[in-house]
């Protein structure tokens, strides 16, 4: 069923009774060619990457809860690719094409809404840095703008320019940036893949990897047996637990990151700000709330839920870089739980495992890289090639040497 | 080449700020001695060696030995030899600062920066305790029913100094 | 008028009239009132306009459910969108304004969106609006946005304080209802610490709306005494206007005090808000039931209201909510309001029972027609009630009235119970669902499922002593008092559906879901009660569905033929209502955000002219401009330049400063640097590099041997604090066998640095130690005297600039003097202070390195420091990880510095390296500019920089590409050191 | 978690005085082999449920403790000196 203006107003005028679900139930088959772990945005584009550019149909995707509750249903929906190293700015780039026309392709809008993300700056070193970054994006044919505290004030004369304690001296900005309705990703990416033939498994939770000789055989789940000729884990915050079951451990920890959304408002807030001075990032959703976040609590996690004093430095940040929040009231905090790596980079590759792929390591920044990861990941799983743009996510960098650390911050994931 | 050293203790220009519940003043940059002893457990024989100054604990093995007079170098010397071995001494005379909080307020004022539980069980007089004030770290000691005393490193006096203010204005 | 004030009743002062205004119209309430008790004493039911249909909406509630009554309260800098009405005290001044309307609260254009109702299903908008691509972003966006949200905010900064404090209990009781004083009470008695919070401006909770009386005396004044009994009692803390917000691990609440949020202006020196962290031993959850509304067509209509909040606007601030009354309601709890409607004279045509059997027999005595087994249907008007359909039997019948009180059942209040992950439990027996009680927090009273005053009192009593026992701490629960007229509810069947529904039925009344928005839902595939809310929007609005999840979970219930238990809840999370920005920042924001770190040269560089710059938390002086230099690079050229001709002095206090003893001192330093340190002479000091475990570059500095166990070790300024931790790491962590004692010693010491080719000569004048090149070489390290032995200093005879110069070290009071005295001594030679930025030239220029470079992803080799990585040790930080391939490939970026082929031409840092004649293309960057600055000495901008194979690269023709500025600069590669690279200089 | 973590020296005290460090591992032989010393600076079990790591009592006692935590409840189990942990487990 197709959506558009026409079949709103046809349905409108006969109750609403004639909608389709939006993506079946089916049960379970006993064996697929490629069944995905993790119905997130990165699963879910990869099943719908892999029917609809590389053919692949017999594709299931399991997911231990319904689809989205995992951090595509919980991030603050910033998109950019103001990426810093070669490994990383060409992918992040090719996803910001991908979403740039994403609705039409998939028939469902997600609200792709560039309205800018800026970077503050606070000091010259800061300054300095951003020029590197924003030179990289550049020479990459991505749009990025040095703004000075004047041009920063004419967009946003109610940030702190006068009374700061670190006085705000310019953004680093890419007007392409933006955000991306969360939910809306899931559900197209599922609709669509759904529409192509692949099954989409919900409350289906992975428990075991049934391997012979080197190889995958298939997934022990709640709901079965499930064979496959070809695994590919996209279970974000979980990897670690999912690559246990075939014997892997990963560089990477498990933290959790808390995001929160005030009482809906009036327009108060056009684009993407983030602070230099401290850890705190805001936009305004389609919906009225101010939608922010900052740093990470800093310890393992699994528990999807912060801590007050994290909440306490977002909106000590928060009122630090715009005075007027003060009045203004937070509703709901929640967190999610990633996987931080330990440069901070992803990791989209084959495994010592011959037919088991993995697609991990997104720390807090993988939701805009959604549609690229899903592409790239169908690539490698249908071509056994990576593809171009996501060469340098490999998993031995490590043991090798060829880092991707944008932060320089070495091998603690929560410094990242 | 003589030339007339000026001390200037960072909290020099701050006279006290009395109000009615609660009394902040800045004390005497006299002598603050890190005391760090070879291994945390050690410790015993420190009081006979140092004698009745006031010795307040700072972290397993470590103590700071606090006093309102200065110390001459010789005194410096002295305390250090007696120490020996079973502590050495890091002189911080200048790099800490202390501010005196007294009155039936004082804790009141100091809940709004610390997590420590300043109740009388938990918290007895002669006990103290490094911690946060807000987000100034500091050592923190009780020395009466309702006062305390701070010990800040010098560079972040002036902060403390002005967010305690602060935290004290509503006891005017 | 509808609404109206009783002439007698209720707890309100009516010695102290109060005026306020409401979208401009001057009105009057009396101290007692809320805003929202206050609209309804003048008539006003009319208060808001829901947020996609812009339907008129009156007050639901009188609590913090209430999901209409919302509206911008205050001015400027202290306006105050989507504030509650039920929970804002009035005050005499107080200007509230209606939201989501446009030209007028009466006349909306918005409410035109109703009538397209059909085609603004739920989640119409992920269907459209997607052709063509371009309108997006530009047409249907901005529109979207523009009707969006509720309330405008100021963009004012806010003239009030906010603050943040910290409290211990061994009891938390979270709700002063009847349950909550019960407990406090007996803790209280028992002598434990107890905190006792409620968000009401009064304790009591439904006591305070209730005709009941306890003891002998009506509930409220109970209510009362028993409040100023515990404020009497010195273990207790009362904490009204206080709503515990969230629920933390380690049994840390959050909670959120309205110090003066009730005042027309606050108090100068007190906050208007404080945040409190209350560190609970145990916790009581006494915190009530929330009524739940019924599903019936125009159940969202003026006039319309829950049954116990009707009760509440009736007893507790003597207002009518209409002159002739219904009730519709589930259970017993409607003939409560029943009889206090009669008794305060308020027309009652009807009880609408939806039961077969009605109340029980004897509990109403009043006049009121009784309707059982019958159901509202539908409800009428426009901005007001003016009549409802009840089905009945088969038959409906309708009746004219203009106020419906509603009441579908309880959901306890059990939010901050589920905060920590706990899942609640569907109850048949009680209609809801229910926390269980957990380690550390247990439920009592209505907020357990409990009905009747007595049963709550009684149980509110008998946890304290349950939880207090658990802590040691010996209570007894005492006698219960004697309870009369209550009119106790017990759980009945919850009503979900009501059939035959012709208009709108309301589930989530903000975001104006209805129930055919959730029949969509599941018809679509959303129907996981997560999904639901996720495409419907149901419960996500501010009251984030207090009223209406239950509700929901049932029809979803319905609708999947399954029970509630199995749809199960959405997740209960902070805050359970909403939080300012303010509460939570405390004072920490504009100047305050951070506390300032002061060097003891402050004083000295301020007197000498300096402009600061933030560093960290420092403040450090960046240049000393003088009478007629226009510019800083004036400023600093002259610095520059005085430095490599006479002498400068520069106050490097800030760089991190750790002292090291213990017998085992040095051989902890070889195992935390990756050079040599065992061999270091005493009076000598020597850089070091600290890696990472990982082998890349950590921190840098100069380390000095005092003595044989004292080391003075330096870092740079913005990785102080991170190498003392990992000083401490190692030393107690990996090698607690080694005796080695840290102390950052930052503060102890003001330190200056004086450079240049006449440091000597001036410093020797306060130096009482001979100082010449042979008593006191190149890297010499030394206790000294000074001023003919008036104090005592450290000097350090190293060179960040290149020249000759020296790092004094003298205790911290006396920095600023010895530094005045070094200026005056130094003036007549020249000597100039200098700052930062002149630092970062003449560090340039000698091609030492900084973070800049120092960037975490740099192992020694990269910046020519490869042979200070001792081969000869088993073991330092980051040897083991150093012999990887991509750690020692050729083509790593390695520094180099680099100029610009035209002299005249300059470039940035942040500009990227292309090979001469490349394409522009990150494919082709070879590097970047690290750092960059103007050198006097050279003549020219001059820059350090990461080049792929770098060193190999020397003499090389580039591209320097800042394609941000548009500055593309044909530049050289070159060797890092620009100055006297045989370091002769250092020598003399 | 946590919001309060007992210092073995301080007693129960906010998380903001802590620094965490991560997983509570003891450094291999010096000699021990690329492998073994790949393993400990870049694998992690990263287990969910109990869970030892380095916290360091930075704005207070500044020793570095090991604690014991659920990584799913959030519970801490045991917070000990990280020096007192070296001696009898770490090796
Ligand atoms: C608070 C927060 C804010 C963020 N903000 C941004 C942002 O602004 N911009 C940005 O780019 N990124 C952001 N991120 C990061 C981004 O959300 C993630 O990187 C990205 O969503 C991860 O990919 P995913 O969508 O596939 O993950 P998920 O949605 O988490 O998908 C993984 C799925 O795997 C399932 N799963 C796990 N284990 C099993 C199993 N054993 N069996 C079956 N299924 C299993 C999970 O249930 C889950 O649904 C944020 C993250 C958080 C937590
Ligand atoms: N069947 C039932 O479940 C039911 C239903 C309705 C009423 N009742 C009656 O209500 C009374 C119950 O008394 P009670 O003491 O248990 O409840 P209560 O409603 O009298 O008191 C609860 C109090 O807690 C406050 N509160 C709730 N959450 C809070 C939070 N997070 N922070 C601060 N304050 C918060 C409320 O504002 C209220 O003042 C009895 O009379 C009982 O019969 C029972
Ligand atoms: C971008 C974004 C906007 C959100 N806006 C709202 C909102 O307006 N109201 C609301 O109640 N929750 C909002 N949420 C939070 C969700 O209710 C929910 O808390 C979050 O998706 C995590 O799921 P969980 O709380 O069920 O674990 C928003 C979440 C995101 C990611
Ligand atoms: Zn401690």
């Amino acid at each position: 069923m197709r959506y558009s203006a026409l079949s709103i107003l046809k349905n409108g005028l006969f109750g609403n009774k004639g909608w389709k679900p939006a993506w079946r139930t089916p049960a379970p088959k006993p064996h697929y060619d490629v069944v995905i772990v993790g119905g997130g945005g990165h699963g879910l584009a990869t099943a719908y990457y892999l029917a609809k550019e590389f053919g692949i149909t017999n594709v299931a995707v399991v997911e231990k809860g319904y689809v989205g509750s995992g951090n595509v249903g919980r991030n603050t929906t910033i998109i950019r690719s103001n990426y810093l190293l070669q490994g990383n700015n060409p992918f992040y780039e090719l996803s910001m094409k991908l979403w740039e026309g994403l609705e039409q392709d998939f028939n469902f809008n997600a609200m792709v809404s560039q309205r800018g993300v800026l970077n503050l700056y606070h000091s010259d070193a800061q300054r300095d840095a951003y020029t590197r970054r924003g030179n990289a994006m550049r020479l990459h044919g991505v749009d990025a703008d040095l703004l000075d505290r004047e041009a920063v004030r004419a967009i946003l004369p109610f940030l702190d320019f006068d009374n700061a304690r670190f006085p705000i001296q310019g953004g680093l900005l890419q007007k392409r940036g933006g955000t991306v309705r969360h939910d809306a990703v899931a559900w197209g990416y599922a609709r669509g893949a759904d529409l192509r033939g692949v099954d989409i498994l919900q409350n289906c939770e992975v428990t075991g990897i049934r391997q012979s000789q080197g190889r995958v055989l298939g997934v022990e789940t709640t709901r079965g047996f499930i064979g496959c000729n070809k695994l590919a884990l996209a279970a974000a915050g979980n990897s670690s637990r999912v690559a246990e079951m075939a014997g892997l451990k990963l560089p990477m920890e498990s933290h959790v990151l808390q995001a929160f959304v005030s009482e809906g408002l009036k327009p108060f807030i056009d684009g993407v700000v983030t602070f230099g001075a401290g850890h705190f990032y805001v936009s305004q959703s389609d919906k009225g709330g101010l939608v922010f976040g900052g740093d990470i609590d800093g310890y393992n996690s699994y528990a999807q839920r912060g801590n007050l004093a994290t909440v306490e430095h977002v909106a000590e940040a928060g009122k630090a870089m715009i005075p007027a929040l003060s009045r203004i009231r937070v509703l709901r905090s929640w967190g999610g739980v990633m996987d931080m790596s330990m440069d901070g980079s992803p990791i989209i590759d084959r495994t010592p495992i011959d037919n088991l792929y993995l697609n991990a390591g997104w720390c807090y920044g993988g939701f805009k890289a959604t549609p690229a990861s899903g592409f790239c990941f169908a690539h490698l799983i249908a071509r056994d090639l990576p593809q171009t743009t996501a060469s340098a996510f490999r998993l031995d960098r490590f043991e090798r040497g060829y880092l991707l650390d944008e932060k320089g911050q070495g091998a603690q994931p929560n410094l990242h | 080449m003589s030339m007339t050293l000026r001390h200037h203790p960072v909290l020099g220009g701050k006279a006290a700020l009395r109000l009615k519940d609660v009394t902040l003043e800045a004390l005497p940059e006299g002598h603050v001695l890190q005391l760090l002893a070879a291994a945390p457990e050690a410790g015993p024989g420190l009081r006979e060696r140092i004698g009745d100054s006031d010795l307040r604990p700072l972290a397993p093995g470590q103590w700071l030995l606090i006093g309102n007079a200065p110390l001459t170098p010789e005194d410096l010397t002295g305390l250090e030899e007696r120490l020996k071995p079973v502590a050495d001494i890091v002189d911080q005379s200048h790099g800490r600062v202390r501010i005196a909080l007294s009155g039936p307020a004082a804790r009141a004022v100091l809940a709004k920066g610390t997590a420590v539980n300043l109740d009388a069980a938990a918290f007895p007089v002669g006990h103290a305790a490094q911690t946060l004030i807000g987000h100034i770290g500091a050592h923190l000691a009780r020395t009466g029913e309702d006062s305390f005393e701070l010990t800040v490193l010098r560079g972040f006096a002036e902060s403390l100094w002005d967010d305690l203010a602060q935290m004290a204005a509503e006891f005017a | 008028m509808t609404s109206y004030r009783l002439s007698q009743g209720g707890l309100i002062d009516r010695a102290r009239p109060l005026s306020f205004s409401f979208d401009g119209k001057p009105m009057s309430g009396f101290a007692g009132d809320s805003l929202a008790s206050a609209l309804l004493a003048n008539g006003q039911r009319l208060m808001g306009r829901s947020f996609k249909y812009h339907r008129p909406r009156g007050v639901l509630t009188a609590g913090a459910a209430e999901p209409n009554a919302l509206m911008t309260i205050g001015k400027g800098g202290r306006t105050e969108p989507n504030t509650r009405a039920t929970l804002q005290e009035l005050y005499d001044g107080l200007t509230a304004r209606s939201q989501n309307r446009w030209p007028s609260l009466d006349f909306d254009i918005g409410a035109l969106n109703g009538l397209l109702s059909p085609f603004l299903s739920a989640g119409f908008y992920y269907k459209t609006f997607m052709w063509p691509a371009a309108f997006w972003e530009k047409l249907y966006e901005p529109f979207i946005r523009k009707a969006a949200g509720l309330g405008e905010a100021a963009k004012e900064s806010d003239p009030d304080s906010f603050e943040k404090c910290w409290a211990h209990c061994d009891l938390l009781v979270i709700g002063a209802g009847a349950t909550g004083l019960a407990a406090a009470l007996t803790a209280g008695r028992a002598g434990a610490r107890v905190i006792l919070v409620d968000e009401q401006a009064e304790l009591g909770g439904s006591l305070l709306s209730e005709t009941a009386t306890i003891g002998g005396v009506p509930a409220a004044q109970f209510a009362r005494e028993a409040t100023a009994e515990l404020e009497a009692l010195p273990n207790v803390r009362t904490l009204a206007r206080t709503t515990a917000f969230g629920r933390y691990d380690g049994n840390v609440f959050g909670a959120v005090e309205r110090v003066q949020k009730h005042v027309a202006t606050p108090q100068v020196g007190r906050p208007v808000e404080r945040l409190w962290r209350i560190v609970a031993g145990r916790a009581l959850l006494a915190t009530g039931a929330e009524e739940r509304p019924l599903v019936f067509g125009g159940n969202d209509i003026p006039g319309v209201m829950m049954a116990g909040a009707a009760r509440s606007y009736l007893n507790r601030t003597a207002v009518a909510p209409a002159r002739q009354m219904a009730i519709f309601t589930t259970n017993d709890s409607g003939y409560a309001l029943a009889r206090d409607l009669e008794a305060c004279g308020v027309a009652l045509t009807a009880i609408i029972d939806s039961r077969p059997e009605g109340a029980a027999p004897g509990l109403y005595k009043g006049q009121a027609r009784i309707l059982t087994d019958a159901l509202v249907r539908d409800a009428h008007g426009g901005k007001s009630l003016s009549a409802i359909t009840i089905a009945r039997q088969g038959r409906t019948e309708t009746l004219r009235l203009d106020g419906l009180a509603v009441s579908g059942g309880f959901s306890p209040v059990i939010h901050l119970a589920c905060h920590r992950g706990d899942k609640p439990v569907w109850s048949d027996a009680q209609g809801a669902f229910l926390a269980e009680d957990r380690k550390g927090l247990a439920l009592a009273g209505a907020a357990a499922g409990l009905s009747g005053l007595a049963a709550c009192y009684e149980a509110g009593a008998r946890k304290a002593v349950a939880l207090l026992d658990q802590l040691g701490i010996a209570a007894t629960a005492g006698s219960v008092p004697t309870v009369e007229g209550d009119i106790v509810a017990p759980a009945t069947k919850p009503l979900w559906s009501i059939p035959g529904i012709r208009g709108k039925a309301f589930i989530d009344f903000q975001n104006d879901v209805h129930r055919a928005d959730l029949a969509l839902a599941v018809r679509e595939g959303y129907a996981h009660v997560e999904l639901a809310k996720r495409y419907t929007t149901n419960g996500m609005a501010t009251d984030q569905g207090k009223l209406s999840n239950v509700n929901a979970i049932g029809l979803l219930a319905e609708a999947r033929g399954v029970s509630p238990a199995e749809v199960g809840t959405t997740t209960f999370r902070p805050f359970y209502t909403p939080v300012s920005f303010g509460a939570l920042a405390g004072s920490s924001h504009g100047k305050h955000f951070q506390p300032v770190r002061q060097s003891p040269l402050h004083g000295w560089a301020k007197k000498n002219g300096a402009r600061f710059v933030e560093t960290g938390l420092w403040y450090r002086s960046a240049w000393f401009p003088r009478t007629g230099e226009t510019t800083w690079r004036e400023s600093v050229d002259r610095e520059v330049r005085t430095v490599r001709e006479a002498a400068g002095l520069c106050d490097v206090s800030m760089l991190g400063k750790i002292e090291i003893t213990g017998k085992d001192a040095a051989l902890f330093l070889d195992r935390v640097y990756c050079n040599g340190f065992a061999n270091l002479p005493v009076g000598k000091a020597r850089y070091g590099l600290m890696l990472r475990e990982d082998g890349f570059i950590y921190d840098d500095g100069t380390t000095s041997r005092l003595a044989e166990d004292r080391f003075f070790m330096t870092t740079t300024t913005a990785y102080a604090a991170g190498v003392l931790n990992h000083l401490e790491f190692c030393a107690q962590a990996l090698w607690p066998e080694l005796d080695v004692r840290l102390a950052s010693v930052t503060d102890q010491w003001a330190q200056m640095a004086i450079a240049g080719p006449l440091a000597r000569t001036i410093l020797q004048e306060i130096v009482d130690e001979d100082i010449s090149n042979e008593a006191f070489p190149f890297l010499g390290a030394r206790a000294v005297s000074l001023f003919n032995g008036a104090l005592k200093g450290r000097l350090f005879r190293i060179s960040f600039s290149g020249e000759l110069a020296y790092e004094l070290a003298v205790p911290a009071g006396y920095g600023e003097s010895v530094a005045d005295a070094l200026m005056e001594i130094g003036k007549p030679k020249g000597l100039c202070a200098y700052g930062v930025e002149a630092l970062s030239v003449l560090r340039i220029e000698k091609g030492h390195v900084t973070h800049n470079e120092i960037n975490g992803t740099v192992v020694p080799a990269d910046l020519g420091f490869g042979r200070m990585v001792s081969a000869k040790k088993a073991d330092f930080i980051g040897k083991h990880m150093l012999a990887r391939e991509g750690l020692t490939a050729g083509n790593r970026h390695q520094l180099v510095g680099v100029v610009p082929l035209d002299p005249a031409a300059s470039f940035r840092t942040g500009a990227h390296i292309l090979a001469k004649g490349a394409a522009a293309t990150l494919e082709n960057s070879l590097g970047h500019v690290s750092s960059s600055c103007y050198s006097p000495h050279v003549g020219s901008t001059i820059g350090l920089a990461l080049v792929r194979a770098g060193s190999s690269r020397h003499g090389e023709e580039v591209m320097i590409w800042n394609g941000l500025r548009g500055e593309y600069t044909p530049g050289r590669l070159c060797d890092p050191v620009f100055i006297d690279p045989e370091n002769a200089k250092l020598k003399i | 978690m946590a919001s309060l973590i007992a210092c073995p020296h301080c007693g129960r005290r906010p998380k903001e005085e802590f620094t965490v460090k991560g997983a509570a591992l003891a450094r291999p032989e010096p000699q021990a082999g690329a492998d073994a010393w790949f393993d400990h600076v870049y694998l992690r079990d990263n287990p969910r449920g109990p869970y030892q790591e380095f916290w360091h009592h930075t704005s207070g006692c500044r020793r570095w403790l090991v604690v014991t935590r659920d990584t799913a409840t959030h519970e801490v189990e045991e917070a000990r000196d990280a020096a007192l942990w070296n001696r009898e487990t770490a090796r």
